[in-house]
Parts: C-alpha cells; structure tokens; sequence
C-alpha cells in the first residue's frame, strides 16, 4: 500500500476530490497548510510595516491507497489540480506498512 | 392640487397638544421669520435628532458592514468593509458639497423643483447655527445643522447597501466611482422627490414648493423608496450586469462568519430607531410610534423567517433570524409612524414569506448571482412596505392617515386605501425606472471605462489582498 | 397602608425643583385628566426614554448574545446567538399581545390586583401617540408607547438571561416554549407585583392601586428582583433539571472567544446606563444619580474581581474583569437611583467577592453544571443588590430614602434600615420561590412532552449544524 | 487680564437666541443662586450630556480596545482588552475619589489655582442630584452629577490611549499603577489648566477663577490637548523607555484581526459624537455643529489616508482608512464647536497626509517601536488640530470665534489668527513638556522598583496565556 | 521505528491520549484536519443555497514509535478510539528512518 | 529521496526557513499542530475551571529532499530551531518513494 501526499492549490480541492470519487477512491484527509516553494507571495502592507510572505496557503491531501491505484490517483490529481502555474503544488509518495480501520479493527487493503 | 403631505401626526387637533407642550400659551404663527424659527426649537428634540444622527451612521459602520461582512469568504471579507466604510465617508463628504442643495432646496429653475434641487446650499452655504429646519408640526423647528447630519446618514448609508448584490466580484475605485455618480443622478434626485417640501408652516403658500412625489402625496416615512428600493434595483442591475462569481453554483461559499452577521443585524435594528423614529424629526408621542412599529414588526418578521425554515428545512437559522429581521426593518421604514402598532407586526410576519420565497425560490430558479440577497431583501421587503404602507396608514384600520398642509394649521386629509395603493405604485415604479435605468447606464459607462471587474484570478484569491493588500485575520 | 413606594427621588421638595422646571409657574395639578397629562410631557424626558429603550435593546442583541455567546464552544456558538435573538422576538410580540396589560393593568377582578393585570390593554387596545404614562414624579408624564417600549425591553432580555445556565444542551423549540409560558406565569407577574401603581398623581386616592411588593414597599429601582433574581433562579433550575453537559468536568470547554464576551460585556456596560438610568423616566438630576451609580459600581466590580484573581491565582483575567463588570451591573440595578455613588462604589467592590465564592468554591463544590453562571452572577448578584439596597438606599448613609406617594404632591418617608431588609427580604424571597417553582413545573412539563435535551450524539457534535443546519465560522 | 475663553458659540447675541428658548421671557441673572441654577436645567441637554457619556465610555470599551486589540497578535489579543478594561475602571473610581476635585474645583490655594484644583469635592462631597454645573451659555445649566460622568469617561479613556505605544510588552499590574499616578500628575493638572473656569455666569466678578491655558485663552472644544497630545506624548515616551519589542523589524506581526479593528474604528466614530458634541454640555445649534465637524473631518480623512495609500502603494487598506478616521477625529477634536463645516473637511483632508508621514517615513526612518502609533496618530494628530483650531476658528472663516466671557452676558471676543496661534502653540508645548517629563520619571521609577517589561520567554508566548491566564480564542 | 498517523473523531482525543499515556507514550503531535470518507456529513442551509460537504472534522494524531510499542500503540488506539459508528476513523503506519530531538541532537529510541 | 517532518516552537520558523533557504532548499509545507510531550503546559482559568493542556502550539514542517540535501537539512534544522529548553521539538524522517510536480508532471529529484 501507499500513502501518498498531494499539495495542491486550494481553489481546485472540490474538483480534485470529485475526480478521485470517480476513480473510486473511499476516503482522504484534507488539511490546511501553508507552502513556501517557488511562487512568489503577495505583499501586505500595514500603515507603515510591509509584508511579503512566500507563504502562501495550500491544501494537503493524505491518500492511503492500495499499490495497484496509486499510480492512477497521481496521475489524475496531477491533471486535475493543474493550472499550468507556478505554485501548483506536488505529490509525494510513502510505502504504507499497515492500515487500519477503526470502527471494525481490520487491516490492509479493505481497511481503506 | 396638493391632497395629502407625508406627515408624522394623527389629527393636527391632537398632535398639537403633542408638539406645543411648551407653547401652550402662543398662538400659533404662519410662516415664522427665521428668528422665530430659532425660539420654536426645543433642545429635546434637537438632542433626539443628533442621537438618531449617530445612531444611523452606527446602521453603516460596523452595522451594515458586518453584517455584509460575515457572509462573504474570509478573502473578501475586508473588501465589504472597506467598501462601506469608503462609500460612507465619499458619500459624506459628496452630502456636504453639493447633496444637500440638491435634495432640500428648491429647484434651479421652478420646472425642476418637481425633481430635483439647486445649488444654493452647495458648500453648505447659508446654513450654520442660527439656522433651523422645518419638521412635521406646525411651528416646530430643529437647528438646520442637525437635519443636514440626520438626512447625511441616510445619503452614506444608501450607497453602501447597493454593494451587497455583487460582493466578491468588484474592483474598488470604479465603485467609488459609481457611487459618487449614482449618488448625484439617482440619490439626491429621488430625495428631493419624495421628501423635499415647503414645510408645515409655508405649505398654504407656496403648494408648490415640494418634490414631485411628496406633491403627489406618496407615503414614506424613513425612506423606504428611497433608501431600499432605490438602493435594492440598482444592486440589481448591477449583479446582473456584472455577472455571476467565478465557481457560482459549483463552489461552496458559506458565510466565514455568522457571528459578525448576527452583530451587524443587532447593530442595524438597534440603529434603525434612529432611522424610523428619528426621521419625526421630534421626539413627540408619534416618535413613539415609529419607534413601537419598528421594533414589533422586527420581531414578527424575525419569527415569522424562522418559522418558515422549520417548516421548510425544519432548522430555523441564525442567518433566517437576521434576515427577518432585516426584512422587518425595511418592510416597516415607509410605515413607520403611519401603523398602528399591531397592523405593524402583521406587516412584520408578512414580510418574511415573501422575501423568503425571493431569495431561495425565485433567485434559485433564475440564477442570478445576488450575493447577500440586496434584491431579494431590500428591494422586495421596500416595495411590500411601500404598499402595504397604503393600507396599515389607513384611520380605519388605526393608522395615522395623512395630513392636509394646505391649511394652515394642517388637518387630517381624508383617507382612501385604494387611492392610496395607487400613488405608492406610481412611486414605487417610478423608484425602480429611474434608479434601474441611470444605474444600468453607469456600470455600462463604468465598465467599458475603467472596467467594473477583477480577472479571475484574483477574484479567486480574494479581494482583500490583491485590491487592498491586506489579510481580515492573521490568527 | 401605603408606607413608601419605588421612587425615583430625594425629598419631593428639591425634586420638584428639578422636574418641573418647565412649569415652575403652574401649580400641582392631582389627578390629571388625559388631556392634562399630555401638556406635562417633556420631550427631553421623551427623547432620553425613547434613547434608553433603545440601549437596552443593544444589551440584549448583540450584547447579552455575545458575552454568553463567547463563552461556549465554537460548536455551540450560533445556538447561543439563536435564543438570544429569537426569545427577545418572540418575548417581543407577546408584550404588545398579552404582557403589557399584564404587568401594567389593574387586576381582572380588584382581587387580583396585587398579583396580575388584566387584559384591558392586550393587544394595545386604547394605546396611541395621544396617551401617557406616569413618571415617579408629580405631574410629569411621558408618551405610553415610550414606556410601553421601554418596559417591553425588559422583557425581551429577562428570558434571554435564563438560557445562559443550560447553554449547550437545550432543544430550540422547546424552549421557544419555555419562553413563552414563563414569561406569561412569570414575569408580567412578577412585574407587576413589584412595577405596577397607580402613579404619583393618583396614590392619594386609590392607595391600593399597586402590585404587592410595591405596595409593601420594596424597593428595586430598575428590575433586580424582576429581571435578575427572577431570571437567575429559573436558570438554575433549569441547569439542574436538565443536567450537566456530556463530557463536564472530563472535558476542557475554554471560551471560544472571550474578546466576544468582552464586547458583549462592554455593551451591556454601555446598555446598562438605559436599564437604569432610564429607569427613572425621565431625564433629571435623579435620572444622572443612577447613571454615575451604574458607572462607578461598575468599575469598582470589574476591579475587585480581577483583585481576587490576582491573589487567588496571581493572574487577573479579562473574563474575570469582565464577570465582575456584570455583577457590578447587576448589584446595582435596584440600588441605582437610591444610592450616594459613594456607598454604590462600595457596593461594587463587595459585590464580586460574593459571586466569586459562588462561581468558583460553590459551584465545584455541588457541581452543577451552571454553564454561564447565570447563577452565580445574576441571581447571587441580584440578592445581594437588592437587600443592599435597604442600606445603601438610607438618607443617613447619603441615600435618597423612599417617598411617601400617599400624600399629594409626595413627601419623603421615614426610613429604616432594618425594617426595609425585612420587606427586600421578603420581596426576594417572594421572587425565589414564586419563579423557582413555576419555572420547575414548567421545565419538567415540557420535558415530558416536547423534551428539553438533545441526543448525545447532536450535542457532541453541536447544536449550531443540528439544530440550526450552519456553522458559526468558516474560515 | 482674561481676553477670551473657552467657548462654544458665536457671538452671543444670537447664542442666547438659541439656548434661552424656555427663558426666553425671563431676563439674564448674573451670579444665579443654587437654587436658581436648578430651574435653568433643560431635560434635553440633560438627556443628550447623559447620551453622550455613554457614547464616550463606547469609545473606550469596547471602541478602543477592539481598535488596538485587532492589530496586536493574538497571543496579546487579551492582554489589550484587559488593559483599556481595567485603566478604565481603575481612572473611573479614582476620578470619583479625588480626580472630579482636583480637576473641577479652585485650588487648594489661590496660588494654586492655575495649575490644579483641591480636594473640596473629594469622594464627591456635596455633590448630588441637586447641585449644577454650568455651560458655555449664561444661565444654562445641567445636573452636576451628569458633568461630573460625562467628564469621568475623558478621564477613563485618556490613560488608555496611551497603552497603544507600548503594547504586547508591558507588565499588568505596574501599567495600572502608571495609570494611577500619570492621572493624578498629568491628567488631573493638565484637564484644570484647560478646562477648568467660574462659568460664564461668574467670571466677569471672578476673571482670574480659571486654568492656566484656559486664562490664556488656548481653544480646546472637546480635549485635543488634554486628551490626545496628553496621551500621545505619554506613549511616545513609554514606547521608547520600554523598548521595542522581541523581535521588531525582524518578525512579522501582521493585525491578528483587522475586522475587530474596522469594528472599533467605527464605535470610536460613532462614540465621539458624545465626545466632541457633546462638549458643548447643552444640545443646541453648537452642539450641531460640532456634531457636523466631526462627521465631515472624519468622512474627509479617511478618504484622504485612502488616496494617499492608493498613490503611494496602490492599493487603499481598510487600516489605512480606519487610521484615517481617527487621525480626523483626533484633530477636529479641539477644533469641533469652531469651525465651519467646510474648515472641518479641510482640516480632515489635510491630517491624514501628515500622520499617513510620520507612521511610515519616520517611525522607520527613527524605528522606535510604538507598536500602534499613538504618536504618530494621536499626538501628531492632536498638534494638527490644536494649531489648525486657531485658522479654523476665525470668524474671517466662518468660524464661531471666541467669547468675552469677562462680560455679562458674555459677548464675542476680538480674533486674531495669529495671536491664537501663539497661545494654542504655548499650550500644546506646556503639554508636551509637562506630560512628557512626568511620564519620563514615573516609567522609570515604576521600571526600577516594580519592572516594566516581562521576560522575553513570555513575552514571545504572549502576555494572555502568561499575565491572564486565558487565551482570546480556542476555535 | 514506525510513523504511526491515526485520524480519529475529535471528541475521542482526549481519551485516546489518555491511553496512550498509561501505554508510555511520551509525546504525540496532532492536527485538526477534515475527513473524507463513508461517513455522510450534515447539511449546511444559508438562506437559498444548501451545501452537503463530506468533509468532517477530524482529528489526525502522529506518534513516533519503536517497533516494539508500535502495535500496541495501534492496538490502544483502535479499541479507545472506536464508537463503532460509521467515520471512526484510521490508523496508517510508515517506516520511519530516523528521528532526533532537536534539544539534544540525540537520534534513534532515545529521541522519542 | 526523503521525506522530513520536523516539530518544532512556532517563534522559531522564520530562522528555520532562512537557514535552508541558504541551504538551498527550496521548498517545504508548513502546518500548525499541538505538540504533546515532556514541556509542560500553561494553567488556563476561566472563572472557576482551571484547564491545564500539555497541548502546546508547534510547526510541522514537511519537507521533500534528495537523499544527499536530507542529512544536512536534518543538521540545519537540529541546530537552529535549538533553545536548549524541553519542547524544541524532533525531527522525523521517512523514505520517499516519489516526488511529482503538479505543474510539469515530472518526477524524481528535479520535482522537489
Ligand atoms: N521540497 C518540498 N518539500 C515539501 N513541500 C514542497 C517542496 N517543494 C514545494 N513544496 C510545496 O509545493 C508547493 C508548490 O511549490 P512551488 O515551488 O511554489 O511551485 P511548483 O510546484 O509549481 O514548482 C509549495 O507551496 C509547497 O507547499
Ligand atoms: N484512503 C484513505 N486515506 C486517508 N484517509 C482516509 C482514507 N479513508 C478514510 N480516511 C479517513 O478516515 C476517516 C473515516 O473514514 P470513513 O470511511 O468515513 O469511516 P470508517 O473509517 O468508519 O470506514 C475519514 O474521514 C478520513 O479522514
Ligand atoms: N513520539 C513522538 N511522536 C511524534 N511527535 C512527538 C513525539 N514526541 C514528541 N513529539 C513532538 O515533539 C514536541 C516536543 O517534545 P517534548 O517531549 O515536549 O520535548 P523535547 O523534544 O525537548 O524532548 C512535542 O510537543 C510533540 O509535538
């Protein structure tokens, strides 16, 4: 199994997710993050003191998925969050020794 | 000729014991000089108009502001406020410039008096101190000085409601810009059409000398053709104009805070007195019922929302409760200090339904994208209050009814619902044209000039920073 | 008989002086007609009452809404909100309906006269811009539908208060319900038994025209036994019918946002100068005695607390200032225009001790789930305000003693310390048993019925997106 | 000898046109009795002294310290609220205990007199609901208790003004007792030399019964000079001998919210209507006037600081605007009874720009850390308007000029510009010098014994969690 | 050692903290995150416009753990945390390759 | 290619970000989380009830790096988020099996 970590830009997260439904991917953990990367941020000014931040904020997915899907769940969140614009984001990719299911105490691939 | 003035009084028999307290003894005095103006002014009402004045700009900011503010996404959140904040302070100053002579004074040349007035208190000149405003009562003044601040919020507050309809999609100064320009065609004319006149002490004299609604004998008693229905079509107009949010219909936008909501509609009904009550320009019994009416229909309308969403989603909401709420204080504007008090509340449950079936059914099956609902609220809870005005106003029903100024004392007109009904129309239409047409023009102009729109991009990453540079929070 | 009645006033001597400036030349008319009363109306007095009314209303919506609001989980915060706004609507329309003739009427039959008015005055019949109301001074008199809307904001924000005591875990509709029969068995008794005379121009006359607590002589200048005891107990029998909170004492439940609770406790602080100094009706020297006592008792609380804090726990909290600026507030209602602001200051600083001991050693030692403390604060609060009020309210301590109403015009009362202990003791006594009980039956009535509580699982999640189907914040 | 005086009319001529409306039969009465001045009390100035205190004590709690707190971290967020809360509380019982008398009464002996009063009216003594105060006007009166809360609120919020320089790195509990002394040191003595004076009814017999700057005849309507140069010095100095704070220059620390921000502008707007209005002390054409400088200076700066960010950074920030706001009501402050409404608006067009300079080019060209630029804003505002109300108020302007209070009936003093000029200079200067001296020695002796600044450690996990125990917000 | 990443129903942290606790655990790092799964959210009303999100509030645990602890750690977590209801939630654990407290500098075991 | 968690104190983050800037790291993904471990706690009091949370507010910091880059980062990290006082935080690291970037579709090391 893999657990695979995608950032993505916050505005295509609804778009993501409905095209991962489709593939048949049951569930996610979506969290709020701050990316710093190439894409340059935006300057805040207040009164006198100005601001530029290279943190800007992101979306992280967390995505535990059998090994046959992973491959399949990178290639469309990468065609799907993709705007063609820096900052767009990454996906990362871990080996996932166990999953487990809290509700019934299984574990592997039908704990997903 | 002239059938009925806006009035704020029963009977003149009755409302003179009312008003002339302190001039029990004197008789009363046809068109007082200017010197006498000043000794039939009475600190209580004075102290009452500057209060409602405040209470008024606290309707804007934060009132309006917040509760604009909390249904937006947090990215624009502080565009909203500056928005109002902007618009209020513009409008102010543009009030001070040239508003007020075009609203209360008399037309340039007597052809336009009917519509709109001159210039001869442009900069404010001729008026300080030492000069005095007419109210509703025979020989009862205000300094001048606090009917210009009185009428100056509603020529900030006004504007500012307009924004609503196409929150999260504008760009700043071509707003302002707007503003300044709709102010000056549709604002200060309309004003002056419906609540310029000669006063209560000159009327038998000059019959004449009145906007052309005012003439006509259309009700409104704090301004809900002008301020709602008014500000309600050109946001209209507007959010049709400029179009729908990018990811409308596609994308949640859940309000990023109903607690700024809920405070800004408390602020709103809390400053409202001041709208309703203080627009008798005394504190006299009447002031009492504008001030009963406001708050008893805001309560109906407030209930009667969330009834509704019990019935139809068996969850009344916060944002139900406030909307009503809202709806109430629009509905009871023009009838304030006509109602009776239960005819008020009835007007106040009645509201609710119709503004309900507005902004969920009507702007879900034609999908325009009227972001806080300025139509569906302002516009229709304006024009329900407008005619329904024409009915709880009626005597009969234990109304105020209407006065007759061209006598002098004034008197009681004699009342018709159905006639009635039919000036309120006219105004009401009248409203819609002239405030749908200028302002339609205005964004065209507007948007083929400096361009009404940000790009899509940064319409998603908000407005707040990209036109203002700022974050509303940094938690 | 009639030994003293609520008074606003020192000896009538001087107070006639201040409130009859205006008439200084007339003499004292007894039992003036309608059309008497009206000429006595001073739209000063008119102007501060219509003023006050309107603060009060701001203490409720946003205030009251947002101290109790801050104060629960985020989950929970709109649920909050939601009573608050909703009982003060619903309470509203059920004081135009029924409540007004309640509390302010004589009796169905004389009998019932010291208990609960009659219905004469439902649905506002008889109530216009044309008829007044009187003040606690002879001859002056104010608009009814002022009174009528000044008094109407009590009773939007007493059943408000209750809800602070079960926040968290309570069904909406019922206890929309719980509102409404309360307020009806409840208060508008109570009201009246403490509010309801004849006025100072008819006493002499019809000396058992009176509430019972009024009659006896109880003194409570702005509604501590009314408002605070009376909301105070029926919130801690709700708190201990309905239980704790799933999770008490286990679980951290920190404020969500005490800078909400710190502007809600600010505008109480700033509504509560209507509460109380408007209170006396009308806009004299006594009127100003409330106001620097409401000021200087507040201060004095807010700061005792912090003080115990700090060497209790070697950190003064803003909750903590803010929890003392309300039991100052609270403490001080019924002394408010009795009191030398010296002995009100003192007032303050004793005051917060108390309800600390109750808040903190009480409460963990019973453990009941009093969520906001309604207890704690309002009811605690309250009895010791108004037996506080028997000493602070005493000539010989600076006080302003009571009036003697029998007597036309009235004179000061011989005044005894002890003797008005009894008679506050008994009036809180009355207030404890009369709303402790009835609102017990009526807490257990709707819990077999309609039910009070929700599932465990609605109140884990939180009542805001049950309940009301929204969040609170969604940034 | 006495050449003019505080004063907020014109000419009095037409003045007592205006106030003696109720008197008009009656002839003036020099040097009225006790007994006299309680029949020279109007309910409507009483009604609108008591409106406009609580609007001041708006200002402070919660209009100030949302305005502060929104821009501090959150970590600090509580420590703010609290500070204003608690300086509020503490200045107002120690306003009641010695401040009112050291302010308000002649001194201890006549040498004294200039410079600061004596303890004659300490804790209050012999003041009650029927003692009066007097006006600008002869023979208007108000209740003195009403003066006496109405000045307590300047008393309340100028002390917290100054916590802005200083904020997120300053000990609790050696703040408050900075607060006790700077009161009694600097703000006591300073309100006396501005504001303290006989009265207009007396001074003809009594000329050299008046402050030292208000002998001068230094013009400060509503306390630009006792208030925000007062304040903005002690910061400034505070702010520097405290130093900057953990981190300065090299972390960001954006406002945690400028929504509550935006919240408190708008309620220190709204609020200071009391403020500058309600100086006047009586509600009469004046009391309009000011209202409307206020508004427009207001209106006109904020749009100013929002046109000059646009030019500079391109994009207008709400908390440009809202600094705007308050750097306009800062400088009309002094000027507010004075000046035509159209100075107002220049005035308000023109501070923007110069404190819009010193919070940007030389607070970073200096970089001292004063964290919320109470210098840049308040006091740099403050000399704007202190010097600007000697153009401002010149009769050649349209302004109302000073009065020849050494006459009775007082009657309007000869002007010069320049000569005004002068004695506003001397007296921001004696303010300067004297605030900025007392405070120097008070922060240091307050620095050695009790320390001033926490540790580092907590200062970087903020003051809430450290000095109060709580945090603002668990989401 | 494992990198063990539970997500579990908010209200169960404290009791499954608690757990751990007694386990031995001695330090833990969580984060409030949104979860997508079977488990079917509440709707959201305003005014006209109905929202359905699947996204719940959950919240996501991170425990550094020797190879020993580990399964018991998951075993603890899996019977506290379960309510046997629907979005109980997961327990997902990786390898982890190395781990050093930044006070010390130590690495292995002995830094967690 | 690995995959670095580090915990560390909020104050600390702007120092981290600069000294693997110069690093030449060019990116990461920063979360708020509440770290529980042997630092103690502040005591809140909110009138009567006193809440002592061992939760203290920290960063994570996620951060994809070359297997060369990832022991210096580790480095960099260890001695600039250090205070020498108990809370300064750990550093995770576990294997990465993939990097893509969203914008480009390439993978391996030149996505990071
Ligand atoms: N080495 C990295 N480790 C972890 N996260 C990274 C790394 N590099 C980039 N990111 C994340 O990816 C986001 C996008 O990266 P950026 O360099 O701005 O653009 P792009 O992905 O288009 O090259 C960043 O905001 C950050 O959250
Ligand atoms: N494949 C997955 N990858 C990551 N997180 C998941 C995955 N599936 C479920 N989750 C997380 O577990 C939570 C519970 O899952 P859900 O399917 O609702 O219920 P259950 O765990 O009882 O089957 C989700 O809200 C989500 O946070
Ligand atoms: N076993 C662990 N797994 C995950 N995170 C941990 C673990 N132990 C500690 N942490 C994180 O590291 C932070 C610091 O740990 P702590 O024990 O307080 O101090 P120190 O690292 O100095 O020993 C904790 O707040 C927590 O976020």
């Amino acid at each position: 199994m893999k657990f695979i970590i995608a950032i993505i830009k916050p505005f295509k997260l609804d778009e993501v997710r409905e095209a991962l439904s489709n593939l048949g991917v049951a569930g996610m953990t979506v969290s709020e993050v701050k990316g710093f990367g190439r894409q340059k941020g935006q300057t805040e000014i207040y009164r006198g003191a100005e601001y530029t931040t290279n943190m800007l904020p992101k979306v992280k997915l967390e995505i535990a998925a059998s090994d046959d899907l992973a491959p399949r769940i990178i290639e469309v969140i990468q065609q799907t969050a993709n705007t063609e614009a820096i900052g767009d984001g990454k996906i990362f990719v871990v080996d996932l020794v166990s999953a487990t299911r809290i509700r019934t105490g299984e574990s592997g691939e039908t704990a997903l | 000729m002239i059938r009925k003035m806006i009035s704020g009084v029963v009977g003149s028999g009755v409302a003179l014991g009312f008003a002339s307290t302190a001039f029990a003894q004197a008789a009363l005095i046809k068109a007082p000089t200017a010197a006498q103006q000043l000794t039939m002014i009475n600190k209580g009402d004075t102290a009452w108009l500057l209060v409602s004045s405040a209470l008024v700009l606290m309707m804007s900011v934060p009132g309006l502001a917040l509760f604009y503010g909390g249904l937006v996404r947090t990215k624009n959140m502080l565009s909203v406020l500056m928005q109002v904040f902007m618009i209020v302070s513009v409008a102010g100053m543009l009030w001070a410039t040239v508003g007020y002579s075009m609203a209360f004074t008399t037309g340039f040349t007597p052809g336009l008096t009917p519509y709109v007035g001159g210039f001869s208190k442009a900069l404010m000149r001729g008026i300080d101190a030492t000069t005095a405003a007419t109210t509703f009562s025979n020989n009862v003044y205000v300094p001048e000085l606090a009917y210009f601040v009185f009428q100056m919020t509603f020529a900030m507050i006004t504007p500012a409601l307009i924004i609503g309809s196409f929150a999260e999609r504008i760009k700043f100064t071509p707003l302002i810009v707007f503003t300044v320009l709709w102010s000056i065609l549709v604002y200060y004319p309309i004003a002056h059409m419906v609540w310029y006149w000669g006063g209560p002490d000159f009327m038998k004299d000059t019959p004449n000398e009145a906007g052309l609604l005012n003439h006509w004998g259309a009700l409104d008693f704090a301004g809900g053709t002008v301020v709602h229905i008014n500000a309600g079509i050109a946001g209209m107009v507007g959010c049709l104009m400029i179009g729908k949010r990018v990811g409308f219909g596609r994308e949640n936008t859940p309000p990023h805070s109903l607690t700024m909501t809920m405070i800004g509609a408390s602020l709103l009904w809390v400053g409202w007195f001041g709208f309703n009550a203080g627009s008798n320009l005394e504190a006299s019994g009447v002031t009492a019922v504008a001030f009963v009416n406001t708050m008893l229909a805001t309560c109906a309308a407030a209930v009667s929302w969330a009834v509704i969403e019990q019935v139809v989603h068996r969850k009344p909401s916060m944002l139900g409760a406030a909307s009503g709420a809202v709806a109430g204080l629009v509905a009871v504007t023009p009838a304030s200090g006509y109602a009776h008090p239960m005819t008020a509340m009835v007007l106040g449950l009645v509201v609710s339904p119709i503004c309900f079936f507005f902004v969920t059914t009507v702007k879900n099956k034609f999908k325009y994208d009227d972001t806080l609902d300025v139509f569906g609220v302002h516009c229709v809870g304006g024009i329900t209050g407008a005619l329904a005005t024409a009915i709880v106003a009626s005597p009969a029903l234990g109304g105020q009814g209407a006065a007759d100024y061209t006598k002098f004392p004034y008197v009681a007109a004699p009342y018709s619902i159905s006639a009635q009904l039919v000036t309120q129309l006219e105004a009401v239409t009248i409203t819609l044209l002239w405030s749908g047409i200028v302002s339609a023009i205005l964004f065209f102009v507007i948007d083929k000039t400096l361009g009404l729109r940000p790009t899509e991009e940064i319409e998603r990453e908000g407005l707040d920073i990209n036109e203002h540079g700022e974050r509303a929070y940094n938690y």
